[in-house]
Protein backbone atom coordinates (compact mmCIF):
# COMPACT_ATOMS: atom_id res chain seq x y z
CA UNK A 1 0.00 0.00 0.00
CA UNK A 2 1.11 3.77 0.35
CA UNK A 3 3.32 4.80 2.48
CA UNK A 4 1.19 6.73 4.93
CA UNK A 5 -1.72 3.88 5.18
CA UNK A 6 0.10 2.51 8.14
CA UNK A 7 0.58 3.74 11.44
CA UNK A 8 4.25 3.52 12.23
CA UNK A 9 4.66 1.63 14.93
CA UNK A 10 7.83 1.52 17.18
CA UNK A 11 8.31 -1.84 19.70
CA UNK A 12 10.85 -1.74 22.17
CA UNK A 13 11.78 -4.57 24.93
CA UNK A 14 13.99 -3.43 27.36
CA UNK A 15 14.68 -5.12 30.50
CA UNK A 16 12.41 -3.30 32.67
CA UNK A 17 9.40 -2.70 30.42
CA UNK A 18 8.00 -2.74 26.52
CA UNK A 19 7.74 0.38 25.01
CA UNK A 20 5.39 0.78 22.47
CA UNK A 21 5.68 4.06 20.28
CA UNK A 22 3.13 4.90 17.40
CA UNK A 23 3.93 7.46 15.00
CA UNK A 24 1.04 9.58 13.25
CA UNK A 25 -2.48 9.96 13.65
CA UNK A 26 -4.90 7.10 15.03
CA UNK A 27 -7.94 7.35 13.50
CA UNK A 28 -10.37 4.47 12.28
CA UNK A 29 -7.93 3.63 9.74
CA UNK A 30 -5.00 3.21 12.03
CA UNK A 31 -6.65 1.30 15.12
CA UNK A 32 -6.90 -1.77 13.64
CA UNK A 33 -3.04 -2.02 13.50
CA UNK A 34 -2.64 -0.65 16.42
CA UNK A 35 -4.60 -2.63 18.10
CA UNK A 36 -2.96 -5.82 16.60
CA UNK A 37 0.78 -4.57 17.90
CA UNK A 38 -1.04 -4.07 21.24
CA UNK A 39 -2.34 -7.16 20.99
CA UNK A 40 1.33 -8.95 20.03
CA UNK A 41 2.75 -7.06 23.11
CA UNK A 42 0.63 -8.25 25.57
CA UNK A 43 0.58 -12.04 24.17
CA UNK A 44 4.42 -11.95 25.65
CA UNK A 45 2.99 -11.57 28.66
CA UNK A 46 5.41 -8.60 29.59
CA UNK A 47 5.71 -6.95 33.27
CA UNK A 48 5.07 -3.23 32.05
CA UNK A 49 3.99 -1.81 28.79
CA UNK A 50 4.31 1.90 28.42
CA UNK A 51 2.44 3.76 25.32
CA UNK A 52 4.36 6.55 24.10
CA UNK A 53 2.68 8.77 22.80
CA UNK A 54 4.62 11.82 21.96
CA UNK A 55 4.54 11.17 18.47
CA UNK A 56 0.57 11.52 18.28
CA UNK A 57 -1.30 14.64 17.40
CA UNK A 58 -4.33 13.40 16.66
CA UNK A 59 -6.57 10.36 18.73
CA UNK A 60 -9.93 9.38 18.05
CA UNK A 61 -12.47 7.68 20.31
CA UNK A 62 -11.54 3.91 17.57
CA UNK A 63 -7.58 4.60 18.76
CA UNK A 64 -9.17 5.46 22.53
CA UNK A 65 -10.91 2.29 22.52
CA UNK A 66 -7.81 0.25 21.77
CA UNK A 67 -6.29 1.22 24.43
CA UNK A 68 -9.04 0.77 27.03
CA UNK A 69 -8.78 -2.88 25.68
CA UNK A 70 -5.34 -2.58 26.30
CA UNK A 71 -6.14 -2.10 30.00
CA UNK A 72 -8.01 -4.43 30.64
CA UNK A 73 -5.43 -7.05 28.62
CA UNK A 74 -3.05 -5.68 31.26
CA UNK A 75 -5.43 -5.93 34.21
CA UNK A 76 -6.04 -9.91 32.83
CA UNK A 77 -2.24 -10.64 33.31
CA UNK A 78 -1.07 -8.40 36.02
CA UNK A 79 0.90 -5.78 33.64
CA UNK A 80 1.51 -2.77 34.58
CA UNK A 81 0.25 -0.39 31.96
CA UNK A 82 0.71 3.05 31.57
CA UNK A 83 0.28 5.85 28.90
CA UNK A 84 3.06 8.68 28.09
CA UNK A 85 3.43 12.08 27.11
CA UNK A 86 0.21 12.76 25.75
CA UNK A 87 -0.06 15.96 23.27
CA UNK A 88 -2.60 17.97 24.51
CA UNK A 89 -5.37 17.32 21.71
CA UNK A 90 -5.25 14.09 22.53
CA UNK A 91 -4.88 14.50 26.39
CA UNK A 92 -8.43 16.25 25.34
CA UNK A 93 -10.45 13.52 24.38
CA UNK A 94 -9.44 11.24 27.61
CA UNK A 95 -11.20 14.00 29.43
CA UNK A 96 -13.66 14.48 27.46
CA UNK A 97 -14.22 10.43 27.57
CA UNK A 98 -13.50 10.96 31.91
CA UNK A 99 -10.83 8.01 31.36
CA UNK A 100 -7.97 10.89 32.04
CA UNK A 101 -8.41 9.36 35.58
CA UNK A 102 -8.59 5.75 35.06
CA UNK A 103 -5.39 5.11 33.53
CA UNK A 104 -2.07 5.64 34.53
CA UNK A 105 -1.08 8.54 32.63
CA UNK A 106 2.80 10.21 32.91
CA UNK A 107 4.70 13.07 31.11
CA UNK A 108 7.77 11.58 30.95
CA UNK A 109 9.24 7.77 30.05
CA UNK A 110 11.85 7.82 32.87
CA UNK A 111 8.50 8.54 34.95
CA UNK A 112 7.28 4.93 33.48
CA UNK A 113 10.05 3.08 35.27
CA UNK A 114 8.48 4.13 38.84
CA UNK A 115 4.93 3.45 38.36
CA UNK B 1 -39.20 23.84 5.33
CA UNK B 2 -35.58 25.21 3.18
CA UNK B 3 -32.84 27.64 3.69
CA UNK B 4 -29.53 28.77 2.52
CA UNK B 5 -27.54 26.47 0.61
CA UNK B 6 -24.46 25.23 2.57
CA UNK B 7 -20.79 27.35 1.62
CA UNK B 8 -19.33 24.62 1.35
CA UNK B 9 -20.23 20.80 0.62
CA UNK B 10 -18.15 17.37 0.79
CA UNK B 11 -18.91 14.28 -0.66
CA UNK B 12 -16.93 11.37 -0.30
CA UNK B 13 -16.80 7.51 -0.06
CA UNK B 14 -17.08 5.69 2.72
CA UNK B 15 -12.85 5.10 3.52
CA UNK B 16 -11.49 5.57 6.84
CA UNK B 17 -8.36 6.56 4.79
CA UNK B 18 -10.08 9.71 3.90
CA UNK B 19 -11.24 10.89 7.19
CA UNK B 20 -7.62 12.69 7.79
CA UNK B 21 -8.51 15.19 4.95
CA UNK B 22 -12.19 16.11 6.19
CA UNK B 23 -10.48 16.72 9.52
CA UNK B 24 -7.59 19.11 7.84
CA UNK B 25 -10.46 20.82 6.17
CA UNK B 26 -13.01 21.46 9.07
CA UNK B 27 -9.64 22.45 10.98
CA UNK B 28 -8.88 24.93 9.00
CA UNK B 29 -12.05 26.02 8.10
CA UNK B 30 -13.00 26.59 11.69
CA UNK B 31 -9.69 28.46 12.48
CA UNK B 32 -10.75 30.92 9.73
CA UNK B 33 -14.23 31.04 11.22
CA UNK B 34 -12.34 32.50 14.08
CA UNK B 35 -12.43 29.39 16.97
CA UNK B 36 -9.61 29.20 18.83
CA UNK B 37 -7.22 26.07 18.72
CA UNK B 38 -8.51 23.77 21.24
CA UNK B 39 -12.28 24.56 19.98
CA UNK B 40 -10.55 23.71 16.10
CA UNK B 41 -9.12 20.35 17.09
CA UNK B 42 -12.62 19.33 19.36
CA UNK B 43 -14.77 20.48 16.20
CA UNK B 44 -12.41 18.18 13.87
CA UNK B 45 -12.89 15.35 16.15
CA UNK B 46 -16.45 15.40 16.41
CA UNK B 47 -17.32 15.33 12.90
CA UNK B 48 -14.70 12.56 13.09
CA UNK B 49 -16.42 10.36 15.31
CA UNK B 50 -19.77 11.36 13.43
CA UNK B 51 -18.27 9.79 10.22
CA UNK B 52 -16.68 7.40 11.85
CA UNK B 53 -20.18 5.89 12.90
CA UNK B 54 -21.88 6.12 9.79
CA UNK B 55 -18.88 4.06 8.39
CA UNK B 56 -18.81 1.37 11.16
CA UNK B 57 -22.91 1.60 12.25
CA UNK B 58 -24.64 3.13 8.79
CA UNK B 59 -22.85 1.11 6.29
CA UNK B 60 -21.23 -2.21 8.44
CA UNK B 61 -17.65 -0.91 7.07
CA UNK B 62 -18.33 -0.37 3.56
CA UNK B 63 -15.91 1.43 2.16
CA UNK B 64 -17.54 2.42 -1.45
CA UNK B 65 -20.46 3.98 0.14
CA UNK B 66 -21.51 7.74 -0.18
CA UNK B 67 -21.41 10.32 2.85
CA UNK B 68 -22.58 13.67 2.09
CA UNK B 69 -21.59 16.84 4.70
CA UNK B 70 -22.52 20.34 4.08
CA UNK B 71 -20.89 23.14 5.75
CA UNK B 72 -22.37 26.55 6.48
CA UNK B 73 -20.63 29.32 8.10
CA UNK B 74 -23.07 31.17 10.45
CA UNK B 75 -22.02 34.64 10.79
CA UNK B 76 -25.49 36.52 11.98
CA UNK B 77 -26.94 36.74 15.20
CA UNK B 78 -24.89 33.26 16.44
CA UNK B 79 -21.23 32.91 14.89
CA UNK B 80 -20.29 29.95 14.56
CA UNK B 81 -20.59 27.07 12.29
CA UNK B 82 -23.11 24.25 11.29
CA UNK B 83 -22.17 20.84 9.91
CA UNK B 84 -24.73 18.01 8.35
CA UNK B 85 -23.72 14.83 7.94
CA UNK B 86 -25.92 12.80 6.07
CA UNK B 87 -25.31 8.92 4.68
CA UNK B 88 -27.47 6.31 2.34
CA UNK B 89 -27.51 3.58 4.73
CA UNK B 90 -30.53 1.83 6.13
CA UNK B 91 -33.01 4.20 8.51
CA UNK B 92 -33.05 3.55 12.47
CA UNK B 93 -34.96 5.35 15.09
CA UNK B 94 -32.87 8.09 16.28
CA UNK B 95 -33.36 7.64 19.62
CA UNK B 96 -31.43 4.82 19.32
CA UNK B 97 -28.19 6.61 18.66
CA UNK B 98 -27.03 7.45 22.14
CA UNK B 99 -23.78 7.81 24.22
CA UNK B 100 -23.48 5.10 26.77
CA UNK B 101 -22.76 5.96 30.77
CA UNK B 102 -19.20 6.54 30.71
CA UNK B 103 -18.92 4.80 34.28
CA UNK B 104 -18.56 1.66 32.82
CA UNK B 105 -15.25 1.79 31.89
CA UNK B 106 -14.58 -0.44 28.44
CA UNK B 107 -14.19 -0.23 24.50
CA UNK B 108 -16.16 1.85 22.57
CA UNK B 109 -19.27 3.85 22.85
CA UNK B 110 -17.76 7.34 23.42
CA UNK B 111 -18.52 8.21 19.96
CA UNK B 112 -21.75 9.83 20.37
CA UNK B 113 -20.86 10.80 23.65
CA UNK B 114 -18.07 12.99 22.85
CA UNK B 115 -19.99 14.54 19.95
CA UNK B 116 -22.81 16.01 22.30
CA UNK B 117 -20.13 17.04 24.91
CA UNK B 118 -18.34 18.67 22.38
CA UNK B 119 -21.06 20.42 19.76
CA UNK B 120 -23.62 23.35 21.30
CA UNK B 121 -26.11 21.36 19.24
CA UNK B 122 -26.41 18.05 17.65
CA UNK B 123 -29.89 16.02 16.62
CA UNK B 124 -29.86 12.64 14.54
CA UNK B 125 -32.60 12.10 12.75
CA UNK B 126 -34.36 10.23 9.52
CA UNK B 127 -33.83 11.65 6.12
CA UNK B 128 -36.80 12.51 3.99
CA UNK B 129 -35.56 10.06 1.21
CA UNK B 130 -36.66 6.22 2.06
CA UNK B 131 -32.94 5.52 2.92
CA UNK B 132 -30.43 7.47 4.74
CA UNK B 133 -29.49 8.93 8.55
CA UNK B 134 -29.04 12.67 9.04
CA UNK B 135 -26.97 14.46 11.94
CA UNK B 136 -27.00 18.15 12.37
CA UNK B 137 -24.63 19.56 14.69
CA UNK B 138 -24.01 23.25 15.35
CA UNK B 139 -21.06 24.67 17.67
CA UNK B 140 -21.17 28.55 17.88
CA UNK B 141 -18.13 31.40 19.04
CA UNK B 142 -19.84 32.40 22.05
CA UNK B 143 -21.71 29.57 23.57
CA UNK B 144 -22.89 31.93 26.16
CA UNK B 145 -25.50 33.12 24.14
CA UNK B 146 -27.12 29.85 23.82
CA UNK B 147 -29.55 29.10 25.38
CA UNK B 148 -30.74 26.47 27.79
CA UNK B 149 -32.70 24.45 25.16
CA UNK B 150 -29.74 24.20 22.49
CA UNK B 151 -32.01 24.79 19.60
CA UNK B 152 -30.62 25.42 15.94
CA UNK B 153 -29.52 28.38 14.77
CA UNK B 154 -31.63 28.46 12.09
CA UNK B 155 -34.43 25.39 10.67
CA UNK B 156 -33.17 22.06 9.06
CA UNK B 157 -32.38 20.86 6.30
CA UNK B 158 -34.42 18.94 4.43
CA UNK C 1 -17.46 9.21 -22.75
CA UNK C 2 -17.73 8.08 -18.29
CA UNK C 3 -15.74 6.45 -15.88
CA UNK C 4 -15.18 5.90 -12.06
CA UNK C 5 -17.18 8.48 -9.70
CA UNK C 6 -14.16 10.99 -7.72
CA UNK C 7 -13.51 9.72 -4.55
CA UNK C 8 -14.31 12.91 -2.96
CA UNK C 9 -15.90 15.72 -4.32
CA UNK C 10 -16.02 19.09 -2.62
CA UNK C 11 -18.36 22.37 -3.71
CA UNK C 12 -18.02 25.36 -2.37
CA UNK C 13 -18.83 29.24 -3.10
CA UNK C 14 -16.68 31.26 -4.70
CA UNK C 15 -14.86 32.82 -1.72
CA UNK C 16 -10.99 33.42 -1.29
CA UNK C 17 -11.16 32.89 2.71
CA UNK C 18 -12.65 29.14 1.71
CA UNK C 19 -9.29 28.09 -0.15
CA UNK C 20 -7.04 27.71 2.99
CA UNK C 21 -9.80 24.96 3.84
CA UNK C 22 -8.99 23.30 0.64
CA UNK C 23 -5.64 23.40 0.51
CA UNK C 24 -5.45 21.87 3.89
CA UNK C 25 -7.69 19.14 2.90
CA UNK C 26 -5.47 18.53 -0.39
CA UNK C 27 -2.33 18.77 1.78
CA UNK C 28 -3.63 15.80 3.98
CA UNK C 29 -4.90 13.85 1.33
CA UNK C 30 -1.73 14.18 -0.76
CA UNK C 31 0.04 13.24 2.18
CA UNK C 32 -1.95 9.75 2.76
CA UNK C 33 -1.63 8.73 -1.25
CA UNK C 34 2.19 8.87 -0.53
CA UNK C 35 3.33 12.24 -1.88
CA UNK C 36 6.08 13.80 0.14
CA UNK C 37 6.15 16.54 2.15
CA UNK C 38 7.15 19.35 -0.96
CA UNK C 39 5.07 17.95 -3.54
CA UNK C 40 2.33 17.59 -1.30
CA UNK C 41 2.80 21.33 -1.02
CA UNK C 42 3.34 22.03 -4.60
CA UNK C 43 -0.14 20.08 -5.45
CA UNK C 44 -1.78 22.30 -2.61
CA UNK C 45 -0.02 25.42 -4.16
CA UNK C 46 -1.30 24.24 -7.75
CA UNK C 47 -5.17 23.32 -6.65
CA UNK C 48 -4.64 27.33 -5.19
CA UNK C 49 -3.90 29.02 -8.31
CA UNK C 50 -6.41 27.17 -10.26
CA UNK C 51 -9.06 28.16 -7.45
CA UNK C 52 -7.88 32.06 -7.32
CA UNK C 53 -8.40 31.76 -11.08
CA UNK C 54 -11.98 30.79 -11.12
CA UNK C 55 -12.63 33.40 -8.72
CA UNK C 56 -10.56 36.30 -10.52
CA UNK C 57 -11.60 35.51 -13.91
CA UNK C 58 -14.31 33.24 -14.26
CA UNK C 59 -16.26 34.86 -11.73
CA UNK C 60 -14.64 37.99 -11.65
CA UNK C 61 -14.60 37.84 -8.30
CA UNK C 62 -18.34 37.45 -7.46
CA UNK C 63 -18.24 35.53 -3.87
CA UNK C 64 -21.41 33.29 -4.63
CA UNK C 65 -21.01 31.50 -7.58
CA UNK C 66 -20.29 27.87 -7.37
CA UNK C 67 -16.96 25.52 -7.74
CA UNK C 68 -17.09 21.68 -8.34
CA UNK C 69 -13.83 19.78 -7.25
CA UNK C 70 -14.02 16.28 -7.52
CA UNK C 71 -10.56 13.94 -6.45
CA UNK C 72 -9.71 10.87 -7.88
CA UNK C 73 -6.76 8.94 -5.88
CA UNK C 74 -5.13 7.00 -9.02
CA UNK C 75 -4.10 3.81 -7.94
CA UNK C 76 -3.70 1.25 -11.15
CA UNK C 77 -0.34 1.59 -13.18
CA UNK C 78 -0.02 4.82 -12.69
CA UNK C 79 -0.42 6.21 -8.47
CA UNK C 80 -1.16 9.68 -7.86
CA UNK C 81 -3.92 11.79 -8.11
CA UNK C 82 -6.30 13.29 -10.49
CA UNK C 83 -8.02 16.94 -9.43
CA UNK C 84 -10.87 18.45 -11.40
CA UNK C 85 -12.18 21.90 -11.54
CA UNK C 86 -15.40 23.05 -12.66
CA UNK C 87 -16.97 26.21 -12.77
CA UNK C 88 -20.19 27.69 -14.27
CA UNK C 89 -18.56 30.96 -15.99
CA UNK C 90 -19.03 32.26 -19.40
CA UNK C 91 -17.26 29.94 -21.30
CA UNK C 92 -13.95 31.36 -23.36
CA UNK C 93 -11.19 29.78 -25.54
CA UNK C 94 -9.00 27.02 -23.96
CA UNK C 95 -5.87 28.14 -25.92
CA UNK C 96 -6.40 31.69 -24.51
CA UNK C 97 -5.49 30.38 -21.03
CA UNK C 98 -1.73 29.94 -21.03
CA UNK C 99 1.04 31.33 -18.69
CA UNK C 100 3.20 34.21 -19.71
CA UNK C 101 6.87 34.59 -20.61
CA UNK C 102 8.33 34.67 -17.37
CA UNK C 103 11.42 36.90 -18.79
CA UNK C 104 9.52 39.68 -18.23
CA UNK C 105 9.12 40.31 -14.55
CA UNK C 106 5.79 42.18 -13.35
CA UNK C 107 2.68 41.46 -11.41
CA UNK C 108 0.82 38.31 -11.84
CA UNK C 109 0.52 36.09 -14.80
CA UNK C 110 2.19 32.87 -12.83
CA UNK C 111 -0.93 30.98 -12.19
CA UNK C 112 -1.54 28.93 -15.18
CA UNK C 113 2.71 28.90 -15.21
CA UNK C 114 3.05 27.28 -11.69
CA UNK C 115 0.08 24.92 -12.40
CA UNK C 116 1.70 23.39 -15.36
CA UNK C 117 4.98 23.36 -13.82
CA UNK C 118 3.88 21.42 -10.70
CA UNK C 119 1.43 18.95 -11.89
CA UNK C 120 2.12 16.04 -14.64
CA UNK C 121 -0.58 17.10 -16.16
CA UNK C 122 -2.68 19.66 -16.93
CA UNK C 123 -5.59 20.06 -19.00
CA UNK C 124 -8.42 23.42 -19.66
CA UNK C 125 -11.36 22.67 -21.53
CA UNK C 126 -15.08 24.11 -22.06
CA UNK C 127 -17.87 21.57 -20.25
CA UNK C 128 -20.23 20.07 -21.84
CA UNK C 129 -23.03 22.28 -20.73
CA UNK C 130 -23.67 25.69 -22.03
CA UNK C 131 -21.76 27.26 -19.43
CA UNK C 132 -18.54 26.48 -17.66
CA UNK C 133 -14.99 26.32 -17.71
CA UNK C 134 -12.97 23.17 -16.72
CA UNK C 135 -9.56 22.33 -15.53
CA UNK C 136 -8.30 18.75 -15.50
CA UNK C 137 -4.60 18.08 -13.59
CA UNK C 138 -3.17 14.73 -12.64
CA UNK C 139 0.47 14.62 -10.57
CA UNK C 140 1.88 11.15 -10.27
CA UNK C 141 4.00 9.52 -7.44
CA UNK C 142 6.93 8.10 -9.82
CA UNK C 143 6.67 10.91 -12.50
CA UNK C 144 9.58 8.82 -14.28
CA UNK C 145 6.76 6.80 -15.32
CA UNK C 146 5.25 10.04 -17.28
CA UNK C 147 5.52 9.69 -20.95
CA UNK C 148 6.64 12.42 -22.93
CA UNK C 149 2.89 13.17 -24.04
CA UNK C 150 1.89 13.84 -20.26
CA UNK C 151 -1.50 12.29 -21.72
CA UNK C 152 -3.68 11.75 -18.57
CA UNK C 153 -3.92 8.72 -17.02
CA UNK C 154 -7.20 7.49 -18.03
CA UNK C 155 -10.31 9.06 -20.14
CA UNK C 156 -11.11 12.51 -19.06
CA UNK C 157 -14.75 13.13 -17.32
CA UNK C 158 -17.57 14.32 -18.89
CA UNK D 1 -15.02 40.26 10.76
CA UNK D 2 -13.48 37.34 12.66
CA UNK D 3 -10.49 37.61 14.13
CA UNK D 4 -8.62 35.00 11.19
CA UNK D 5 -10.22 36.87 7.84
CA UNK D 6 -7.81 39.37 8.40
CA UNK D 7 -3.57 38.87 7.89
CA UNK D 8 -2.21 40.29 10.74
CA UNK D 9 0.95 42.93 9.78
CA UNK D 10 3.44 44.66 11.74
CA UNK D 11 5.52 47.58 10.62
CA UNK D 12 8.26 48.73 12.54
CA UNK D 13 9.98 51.67 11.20
CA UNK D 14 13.77 52.00 12.60
CA UNK D 15 15.95 54.46 11.85
CA UNK D 16 18.02 52.28 8.93
CA UNK D 17 15.08 50.91 7.56
CA UNK D 18 11.20 49.81 7.79
CA UNK D 19 10.11 46.23 8.66
CA UNK D 20 6.77 45.00 7.47
CA UNK D 21 6.09 41.49 9.17
CA UNK D 22 2.98 39.97 8.14
CA UNK D 23 1.88 36.67 9.79
CA UNK D 24 -0.16 33.85 8.45
CA UNK D 25 -0.41 32.71 4.86
CA UNK D 26 -0.90 35.08 2.46
CA UNK D 27 -3.53 33.99 -0.14
CA UNK D 28 -6.35 35.81 -2.43
CA UNK D 29 -8.34 36.44 0.80
CA UNK D 30 -5.51 38.24 2.29
CA UNK D 31 -3.46 39.60 -1.03
CA UNK D 32 -5.30 42.88 -0.68
CA UNK D 33 -4.66 43.72 2.80
CA UNK D 34 -0.94 43.21 2.16
CA UNK D 35 -1.15 45.08 -0.79
CA UNK D 36 -2.90 47.98 1.25
CA UNK D 37 0.02 48.09 3.76
CA UNK D 38 2.78 47.61 1.47
CA UNK D 39 1.62 50.61 -0.55
CA UNK D 40 1.40 52.71 2.67
CA UNK D 41 4.71 51.97 3.92
CA UNK D 42 6.10 53.18 0.26
CA UNK D 43 4.13 56.50 0.05
CA UNK D 44 6.41 57.35 3.02
CA UNK D 45 9.37 56.94 0.83
CA UNK D 46 11.84 54.89 3.02
CA UNK D 47 15.46 54.50 2.07
CA UNK D 48 15.28 50.80 2.79
CA UNK D 49 11.77 48.25 3.27
CA UNK D 50 12.26 44.78 4.30
CA UNK D 51 9.94 41.93 4.60
CA UNK D 52 10.44 39.27 7.12
CA UNK D 53 8.78 36.09 5.78
CA UNK D 54 9.47 33.96 8.91
CA UNK D 55 6.04 34.17 9.76
CA UNK D 56 4.97 33.26 7.04
CA UNK D 57 4.19 29.58 5.59
CA UNK D 58 2.29 29.63 2.59
CA UNK D 59 2.01 32.24 -0.25
CA UNK D 60 0.00 31.81 -3.28
CA UNK D 61 1.02 34.21 -6.77
CA UNK D 62 -1.56 36.47 -5.33
CA UNK D 63 1.32 37.25 -2.69
CA UNK D 64 4.15 37.24 -4.85
CA UNK D 65 2.55 39.51 -7.22
CA UNK D 66 1.98 41.88 -3.99
CA UNK D 67 5.56 41.21 -3.42
CA UNK D 68 6.65 42.36 -7.36
CA UNK D 69 4.57 45.37 -7.21
CA UNK D 70 6.71 46.21 -4.02
CA UNK D 71 9.91 45.89 -5.62
CA UNK D 72 8.39 48.25 -8.91
CA UNK D 73 7.54 51.33 -6.16
CA UNK D 74 11.25 50.17 -4.79
CA UNK D 75 12.87 51.02 -7.97
CA UNK D 76 10.96 53.68 -8.84
CA UNK D 77 11.54 55.82 -6.14
CA UNK D 78 15.33 54.53 -5.05
CA UNK D 79 13.87 52.52 -2.24
CA UNK D 80 15.91 49.47 -1.33
CA UNK D 81 13.69 46.43 -1.39
CA UNK D 82 14.84 43.05 0.16
CA UNK D 83 13.07 40.06 1.29
CA UNK D 84 13.80 38.03 4.06
CA UNK D 85 13.68 34.88 6.27
CA UNK D 86 11.53 32.74 4.04
CA UNK D 87 10.14 29.44 4.61
CA UNK D 88 10.48 26.82 2.34
CA UNK D 89 7.41 26.45 0.76
CA UNK D 90 7.38 29.91 0.37
CA UNK D 91 10.74 29.56 -1.59
CA UNK D 92 9.56 27.30 -3.83
CA UNK D 93 6.82 29.47 -5.22
CA UNK D 94 9.59 32.06 -5.97
CA UNK D 95 11.61 28.92 -7.58
CA UNK D 96 8.91 27.99 -9.89
CA UNK D 97 8.27 32.07 -11.05
CA UNK D 98 11.79 32.60 -11.75
CA UNK D 99 11.73 35.41 -9.30
CA UNK D 100 14.37 33.11 -6.65
CA UNK D 101 17.25 35.66 -8.87
CA UNK D 102 15.35 38.77 -9.27
CA UNK D 103 14.59 39.60 -5.69
CA UNK D 104 16.79 40.49 -3.14
CA UNK D 105 16.73 37.63 -0.37
CA UNK D 106 18.86 36.97 2.43
CA UNK D 107 18.30 34.76 5.64
CA UNK D 108 17.96 36.90 8.41
CA UNK D 109 16.93 40.34 9.21
CA UNK D 110 20.53 41.35 10.32
CA UNK D 111 21.54 40.88 7.13
CA UNK D 112 19.18 42.75 5.59
CA UNK D 113 20.64 45.97 7.23
CA UNK D 114 23.80 45.09 5.43
CA UNK D 115 22.17 44.92 1.65
N1 LIG E 1 -24.32 6.86 12.00
C1 LIG E 1 -24.92 5.87 12.72
N2 LIG E 1 -25.77 5.02 12.13
C2 LIG E 1 -26.36 4.05 12.83
N3 LIG E 1 -26.17 3.84 14.14
C3 LIG E 1 -25.33 4.64 14.80
C4 LIG E 1 -24.65 5.70 14.13
N4 LIG E 1 -23.89 6.35 15.03
C5 LIG E 1 -24.07 5.71 16.20
N5 LIG E 1 -24.93 4.68 16.08
C6 LIG E 1 -25.39 3.78 17.16
O1 LIG E 1 -25.11 4.45 18.40
C7 LIG E 1 -24.28 3.64 19.21
C8 LIG E 1 -23.32 4.49 20.00
O2 LIG E 1 -22.30 5.04 19.17
P1 LIG E 1 -20.91 5.50 19.77
O3 LIG E 1 -21.18 6.33 20.97
O4 LIG E 1 -20.13 6.13 18.69
O5 LIG E 1 -20.18 4.19 20.26
P2 LIG E 1 -19.68 2.93 19.40
O6 LIG E 1 -19.68 3.37 17.98
O7 LIG E 1 -18.29 2.65 19.90
O8 LIG E 1 -20.66 1.85 19.70
C9 LIG E 1 -23.59 2.68 18.27
O9 LIG E 1 -23.21 1.48 18.91
C10 LIG E 1 -24.66 2.47 17.22
O10 LIG E 1 -25.56 1.50 17.61
N1 LIG F 1 -10.38 29.90 -14.67
C1 LIG F 1 -10.16 30.82 -15.64
N2 LIG F 1 -11.19 31.31 -16.34
C2 LIG F 1 -11.00 32.21 -17.30
N3 LIG F 1 -9.79 32.67 -17.65
C3 LIG F 1 -8.72 32.24 -17.00
C4 LIG F 1 -8.85 31.29 -15.96
N4 LIG F 1 -7.61 31.03 -15.49
C5 LIG F 1 -6.76 31.77 -16.19
N5 LIG F 1 -7.41 32.53 -17.11
C6 LIG F 1 -6.79 33.45 -18.10
O1 LIG F 1 -5.41 33.11 -18.20
C7 LIG F 1 -4.58 34.23 -17.87
C8 LIG F 1 -3.33 33.78 -17.13
O2 LIG F 1 -3.65 33.39 -15.81
P1 LIG F 1 -2.52 33.40 -14.71
O3 LIG F 1 -1.31 32.73 -15.24
O4 LIG F 1 -3.10 32.79 -13.47
O5 LIG F 1 -2.18 34.91 -14.44
P2 LIG F 1 -3.10 36.09 -13.88
O6 LIG F 1 -4.28 35.42 -13.27
O7 LIG F 1 -2.27 36.79 -12.87
O8 LIG F 1 -3.43 36.91 -15.05
C9 LIG F 1 -5.46 35.15 -17.05
O9 LIG F 1 -5.07 36.48 -17.16
C10 LIG F 1 -6.85 34.91 -17.67
O10 LIG F 1 -7.01 35.67 -18.82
Amino acid sequence: MTPNEELTINIEKRPEMTVISPQGDIDLSRAPGFRTNIAEVFSEKPAKVAVDLSGVPYMDSSGVATLVEGMQLANRSGTVFVLVALQERVKSIFEIARLDTVFKIVDELTQAEEV
Amino acid sequence: MSEKAPDLTLQLQSKPKLLSSVRSMILSLTQRVGFDEIECGHIALAIDEALANVIRHGYEQRDDEPIHIGVWILNEDRPGIRIMIEDEADQIDPDSIKGRDLEDVKPGGLGVHIMKEIMDFCRFERRKQEKGMRVIMEKYINPEHVSGTKEPHSPQAT
